[in-house]
């Protein structure tokens, strides 16, 4: 069965704008979840000029690292739309039913979603 | 019916949640509670082209506008 | 030969004539009634019926075929009640078969929440004339043997309410009877005939414009399912209506016994077997509103998921048919009768998922204010003017499924 | 013969050759894979179907022979039987038959691989757009073309979805069948049929062909029009009429028809308005059959000229209307046989042809099973806490998509700690949304009808939400943590919606706001009882807030947002955290209030605990329709605010007369079933919305709509009668949640 780990990170509201002009360390991941949104996986501090930006601890999501072949193996057929081409980025979207995102990256991809459901979609990609 | 996210792409319906119609009060009612009884209660319940919202709920959790024809559930541009 | 074959209505169609004293849009269901009973009950028969396509085109021919009357306010439960009552008596008074059968329906609970809305559904139908009860997961098991309690492991069946008095009827055949039955009164029944707008005479509506031509008449009801707004629009009127998808599927025939209906709280799906044995699964509304009438293999996977979890037999029996077609939902979820405000235009719409079970009721309501001008008591609650005066009849035994 | 070539048909075993298909097999053997009925071969029609490994309705021309398949035939009269066993055994799961679902996309799916698909494919790879190619030879049966559009398969292997850009059908055209008197007897077959039956070997014994004869076959050409088959059982001699009207019989063993063709148009006929191209037969016109005058014109619902001429006469003159009537062209093979012979007969008789009617999926049937592949229904969630609650004993309930703990195994003690002494609840579902922004205020204000700018910082409100027509949709609290920040709860079940409801408004005035949802993020534990400060004392907070204030704090080492309110009507603090610290935090405060009696307390005890405080529960003791003024909570709405969400409704509103109230109702004894009517003059006037024996007072409390003014003081609930009072039932002047 699929063992998915919890994730910790920052999670960043921020405008838009001042979210694209961030440095992040280096090896950040960094998951815009939308374009006023991120989820900086493994970041601990950050610097973002915008006075009102929401900056957060984040554990609640729960990942695991797949190959390219346990992609296609265990979470593709589960996956309705399309994956999209172009790499690094990040999908959105049910899998196997529940909402859920993958961080496709060279030759390999994270798969996480909100630890809440975690025990079902264990459960569904077996 | 699959509906295109501005940020995630396109999506079946069922990753949505539908908002409702962008609507306001019948502008040719002037009566101001009669213009409020059709603004909570009243339906254009178009038969074609309605600009409507759905908010992508698996997916980016944000809202988008689109155009569809309920006649045929297409997408309009 | 099948069993099946109409073997008794007769139908006898009329030009329509350029002017009568009622004239209903629509031939449905409810159309056909209210003509039915002016015609009967008040003697009032200059009344023709036109229909945009065939009769019975609409949700009268599209839907589950359920007739129940375990509603969620009193209003509603008095409303349904009646209705049910008129169809135990209906193929005699109509003079024709349409192999109306009680089996009772049950309303499967799996939480806490739902027994509870269940037994509150039970009471309040108690109190208002309609019987309803709560059963235990081994009475329903008796009910229904083919039954999974477990719900396919996720599912768990806590309990239901149970309606013993609910029934089916074959839809089409209900819609011919009252056609037939009007017709022999002397109603006109037009089909083909599409209403492209509405007369007016100062405030007044005097009349429709259709494809065939215009006809002026006393009153104009609009009995249609699906284009109701639009109708409505020509007279300055606004609904609070919006229409919605309903899909349906069947499977084909087979032989062995399933004498009730199944329907279930949480899941929003519900079973129940035809006269021809093919087993018959309805669901919810779509959420958005759509005039389209064309099915979703999504509906098919989620709904034939979610029935196989309850009956597991299911899961091997072959889907024959599926069909969608659309409903006006009101805002409140409660039907709407009655006067508009407007002189002359009646409307009964807002019906929903639940139009082919208020057939007999509503048509004989609504004729009998059409005769008398007088809101009967049993319509009295469902005038379209309670949105405005604040006193909209929210019916949480509506918000669920057929 | 080895066993490994058989097929087991009626329980007798059949041999059979490779590549034969299941209804191949049976002809070869002699017998009809029904009952009788002109066979195919090619799909088409339902004369072949039988039950299959205990699946019924197969079209057994189109099943692949497989050592020790199992087929009987339906029965000759009546629908097929489901067995017993398989009807009614529920308590094992049926084999789980995990059907596999391949998805894919192309740019053209072509269906069909004829002459006319072959080259359409071509034509499509020609201009460089990827193509797949279904073909039915190959055991790619399509189901169905739905909007997309999507083209749904059943392959050999288990169900494929093939999203597409464009279809095109190209299935050819399916050979006409005979409608006469004696077309339900075993021994016809149509001219392509029995071309394959006599290049697979089978003995046609003595045949006869009618019209185009099939090229190879030997067979004796019959002129003259069919007129009828005769036979019992078998066919033994066919009639055909000459044109100066003199019958002519001819026996035979077998006759061959080749009486023209239909387009194969199930699929054209579905997918009207998609983006579906025909080509090839399936999009030619043919000449329409000679209007049938006697026979079965339907043989999937046994219906015969003589009915379809009875409906006719009675008024059912139309297409649809004929349909609906009979049945024909309902059943399996959903028209594919009777359509031409129908639309012949309408056409004879109303001088009119008419257009055909629109199919419905699905074209190839599929079992639920097959149609659920692939498929979750739902995704329920889970707090962090889960695993703590199932090992102290909890029975867990879903409520607004979560599991949560409805009891853990003594409610009335999960009070009695709670009133008396210290209690932890899991509320990690409640709804928990900070907003940031130089606009939050404007935003808050405009969104709830309390006021918000004069919320101090480290202060807390409670607020309704309302919709457009000043309907309760929520309830909540709004907490300000700096002069541009709040962090606001809402309900376990309103939390989905208030993300969209906020977003919403906040996009439409487009206010300057920052949003973020963090109902799933935060775990939160209600620690409530008069000893809750005791036990948060010893866990590191010693001068913990006072009621309707919020700090940040670290309990027990986890850093927690403290808020201090009441819904259970004694010392309440939410402890909202993150969900990885939850379980640490939950087992230090019950290692911590051990010697306090504290116990963990289910939703069960909670609906009574606010019960006695009269709040109210939306969705539970609310309706649709419910406004601040029904709910008697007018005090939470400050029309003197400028312009919020449901102001105008509540305006206009105020001024109507109203009859519903939400009020509070006691009685001695046991309380009644939540949901009892509410009588008054042997009148139902209301109902109960939620009812508790409260073990405090002694009593009953209720909450109850009474919908008819004037509202009465006493009522009648369960038979006995209950007092109208003013809620809240226990501790009216608040003192014990401050203190």
């Amino acid at each position: 069965m699929l063992v998915l780990e919890t994730l910790h990170g920052l999670r960043v509201i921020a405008a838009p704008a001042s979210l694209d002009g961030v440095r992040w360390s280096e090896g950040t991941i960094v998951l815009r979840f939308a374009p006023d949104e991120a989820f900086a996986l493994g970041a601990t501090e950050v610097q973002i000029p915008d006075e009102y930006a929401i900056v957060v601890h984040e554990s609640a999501f729960v990942g695991s690292w797949l190959t390219r072949e346990e992609l296609a193996d265990s979470v593709l057929p589960h996956i309705e739309w399309p994956l999209p081409e172009r790499r690094p980025s990040l999908a959105q979207g049910f899998v196997a039913g529940v909402p859920a995102k993958l961080w496709l990256d060279g030759d390999r991809a994270l798969l996480l979603c909100a630890a809440a459901y975690v025990h079902e979609l264990a459960d569904r990609l077996g | 019916m699959w509906i295109t996210c501005p940020r995630c792409g396109g999506r079946p319906v069922e990753e949505y949640r539908f908002g409702g119609e962008v609507r306001g009060a019948a502008a040719w009612i002037t009566d101001a509670a009669l213009r409020d009884v059709d603004y909570v209660w009243m339906y254009d319940n178009i038969e074609g082209v309605t600009t409507e919202r759905w908010f992508h709920g698996a997916g980016c959790r944000r809202w988008l506008t689109i155009r569809r024809d309920t006649t045929t559930d297409t997408i309009v541009a | 030969m099948n069993d099946f074959v109409e073997r008794r209505i007769a139908l006898r169609w009329h030009a329509p004539r350029r002017a009568y004293d009622v004239l209903i849009i629509g031939g449905g269901g409810h159309g056909l009634a209210t003509a039915y009973y002016l015609a009967d009950r008040h003697g009032i028969t200059n009344v023709a019926v036109i229909e945009a396509g065939y009769i019975g085109s609409g949700n009268s021919g599209r839907n589950t075929t359920i007739i129940r009357a375990n509603y969620g306010i009193p209003e509603a439960v008095r409303f349904y009640q009646h209705s049910l009552e008129l169809y135990q008596t209906l193929e005699e008074e109509l003079d024709c078969r349409f192999m109306h059968e009680t089996k009772g329906i049950m309303w499967l609970a799996h939480t806490e929440t739902q027994m509870r809305a269940e037994g509150a559904r039970s009471l309040l139908n108690l109190a208002c004339g309609a019987e309803t009860v709560m059963i235990t997961p081994l009475e329903a098991k008796e009910l229904c043997p083919q039954l999974d309690l477990s719900g396919g492991g996720r599912y768990p069946v806590l309990g239901a309410s149970y309606h013993p008095a609910a029934a089916t009827a074959r839809h089409d055949r209900v819609v011919w009877g009252y056609a037939q039955g009007a017709m022999r009164h002397g109603v006109h029944v037009a089909q083909h005939t599409m209403v492209t707008g509405l007369q007016r005479h100062g405030t007044r509506v005097t009349g429709v414009e259709t494809t065939s031509g215009p006809i002026s008449a006393g009153v104009v009801l609009s009995a249609a399912g699906g284009r109701v707004s639009t109708i409505a629009a020509h007279a300055g009127v606004r609904l609070p209506i919006r229409t919605h998808p309903l899909q349906a599927f069947v499977t084909n025939s087979y032989d062995f016994p399933f004498p009730g209906i199944v329907s279930d709280t949480e899941l929003l799906c519900y079973v129940s077997q035809t006269e021809r044995g093919q087993m018959l699964v309805g669901a919810e509304f779509d959420a958005q509103p759509s005039y389209s009438q064309r099915s979703s293999f999504s509906f098919l996977q989620s709904c034939a998921a979610k029935v196989t979890r309850l009956l597991p037999f299911m899961r091997d029996l072959r889907i024959l048919r599926q069909w969608t077609g659309i409903c006006d939902i009101s805002a409140d979820f409660s039907p709407i009768m009655g006067q508009t405000g407007v002189d002359g235009f009646l409307v009964t719409t807002g019906w929903g998922t639940w139009g082919f079970k208020a057939i007999p009721a509503g048509g004989e309501q609504m004729a009998q204010l059409i005769a008398t001008g007088r809101t009967p008591a049993l319509l009295e609650p469902f005038r379209l003017d309670r949105f405005a005066s604040d006193h909209t009849m929210a019916d949480p035994g509506s918000t669920g499924t057929h | 013969m080895t066993e490994a070539s058989r097929i087991v048909v009626d329980g007798r075993p059949m041999p059979f050759h490779p590549d034969d298909s299941v209804a191949l097999a049976v002809l070869r053997a002699g017998e009809h894979p029904h009952h009788g009925g002109t066979i195919c071969l090619a799909g088409d029609c339902g004369n072949c179907i039988a039950e299959v490994d205990g699946v019924a309705y197969v079209r057994t021309c189109q099943t692949p022979c497989r050592p020790g398949l199992v087929m009987h035939r339906h029965p000759a009269v009546g629908a097929p039987p489901l067995h017993p066993a398989v009807a009614l055994d529920t308590t094992t799961p049926p084999p789980a038959r995990r059907i596999s679902v391949q998805r894919s996309r192309a740019e053209v799916v072509v269906v069909g691989a004829g002459e006319s698909g072959t080259a359409a494919a071509s034509a499509a790879q020609r201009q460089g757009r990827s193509v797949t190619l279904l073909d039915g030879g190959q055991g790619m049966e399509v189901v169905a073309i739905y909007a997309g559009p999507t083209v749904i398969v059943r392959t050999p292997g288990g169900m494929a979805h093939i999203q597409a850009e464009e279809v095109i059908v190209a299935t050819g055209a399916a050979e006409l069948h005979p409608v006469c008197p004696g077309n339900a007897l075993v021994g016809l077959v149509t001219a392509n049929a029995a071309g394959q039956l006599h290049a697979a070997g089978v003995d046609l014994g003595v045949a006869v062909a009618i019209g185009s004869p099939p090229e190879g076959v030997p067979c004796t050409p019959v002129s003259g029009r069919l007129r009828r088959f005769e036979g019992h059982a078998r066919v033994t001699a066919v009639v055909t009429v000459d044109d100066d009207g003199g019958e002519r019989t001819t026996p035979c063993d077998t006759v061959i028809l080749g009486l023209g063709r239909a387009p194969r148009d199930v699929l054209s006929r579905m997918a009207e308005e998609l983006p579906v191209t025909v080509v090839g037969p399936a999009a030619a016109s043919f000449p329409l059959p000679p209007a049938p005058d006697a026979g079965t014109v339907c043989p999937c619902s046994r219906v015969d000229v003589d009915d379809l001429a009875s409906v006719w006469d009675r008024g059912f003159q139309e297409l649809e209307l004929v349909k609906r009537a009979t049945l024909a062209g309902t059943g399996t093979c959903q028209g594919s046989v009777c359509l031409p012979h129908l639309r012949a007969f309408i056409a004879e008789r109303s001088g009119q042809t008419p257009e055909p009617f629109t199919a419905r999926p699905a074209s190839r049937q599929i079992t639920l099973a097959e149609a659920a592949a692939g498929v979750h229904v739902d995704a329920f969630r889970r707090t962090a806490l889960h695993d703590e609650h199932v090992s102290l004993g909890a029975r867990m309930d879903r409520f607004g998509g979560w599991w949560r703990p409805w009891h853990y195994g003594d409610h009335v003690a999960e009070y009695w700690a709670v009133r008396e002494g210290v209690s932890l609840g899991d509320v990690s579902t409640l709804g928990k949304i900070l907003v940031s922004g130089p606009d939050a205020v404007e935003s808050l204000e405009r969104l709830y009808p309390v006021r918000v700018a004069d919320i101090r910082s480290g202060r807390s409100r409670y607020a309704l939400l309302l919709d457009e027509g000043g309907h309760l949709i929520d309830d909540g609290m709004i907490l300000r943590e700096t002069e541009t920040r709040f962090a606001l709860t809402f309900t376990s079940a309103g939390a989905a919606h208030a993300e969209m409801w906020l977003r919403d408004w906040i996009d439409m005035w487009g206010l300057r706001v920052h949003v973020l949802d963090r109902t799933m993020s935060l775990a939160a534990v209600n620690v409530t009882g008069p000893l809750a400060g005791r036990l948060l004392e010893r866990v590191g907070l010693p001068a913990p807030p006072r009621f309707l204030q919020h700090v940040h704090a670290e309990i027990a080492g986890v850093p927690c947002h403290v808020m201090r309110l009441s819904f259970t009507g004694e010392v309440s603090f939410e402890l909202h955290h993150d969900v990885h610290r939850s379980v640490e935090l939950w087992r230090a405060l019950l290692a911590n209030g051990s010697d306090l009696g504290i116990v963990p307390h289910g939703l069960q005890a909670l609906q009574g605990l606010r019960l006695e405080k009269g709040h109210v529960i939306v969705g539970m003791d609310t309706e649709l329709d419910s406004t601040p003024r029904r709910l008697g909570m007018d005090w939470a709405v400050q029309m003197d605010k400028a312009e919020f969400v449901g102001r105008s409704a509540l305006a206009r509103t105020a001024g109507l007369p109203d009859q519903r109230r939400l009020v509070g109702l006691t009685m001695p004894g046991i309380a009644p079933t939540e949901g009892s009517p509410i009588w008054s003059d042997r009148e139902v006037v209301g109902h109960v919305s939620s009812s508790f024996t409260s073990p405090l007072l002694g009593h009953a409390v209720m909450l109850g709509w009474l919908k008819r003014a004037p509202f009465p003081d006493t009522v009648t609930v369960d038979g006995r009668a209950a007092a109208v009072v003013r809620p809240p039932f226990y501790d009216p002047e608040g003192s014990r949640a401050r203190a």
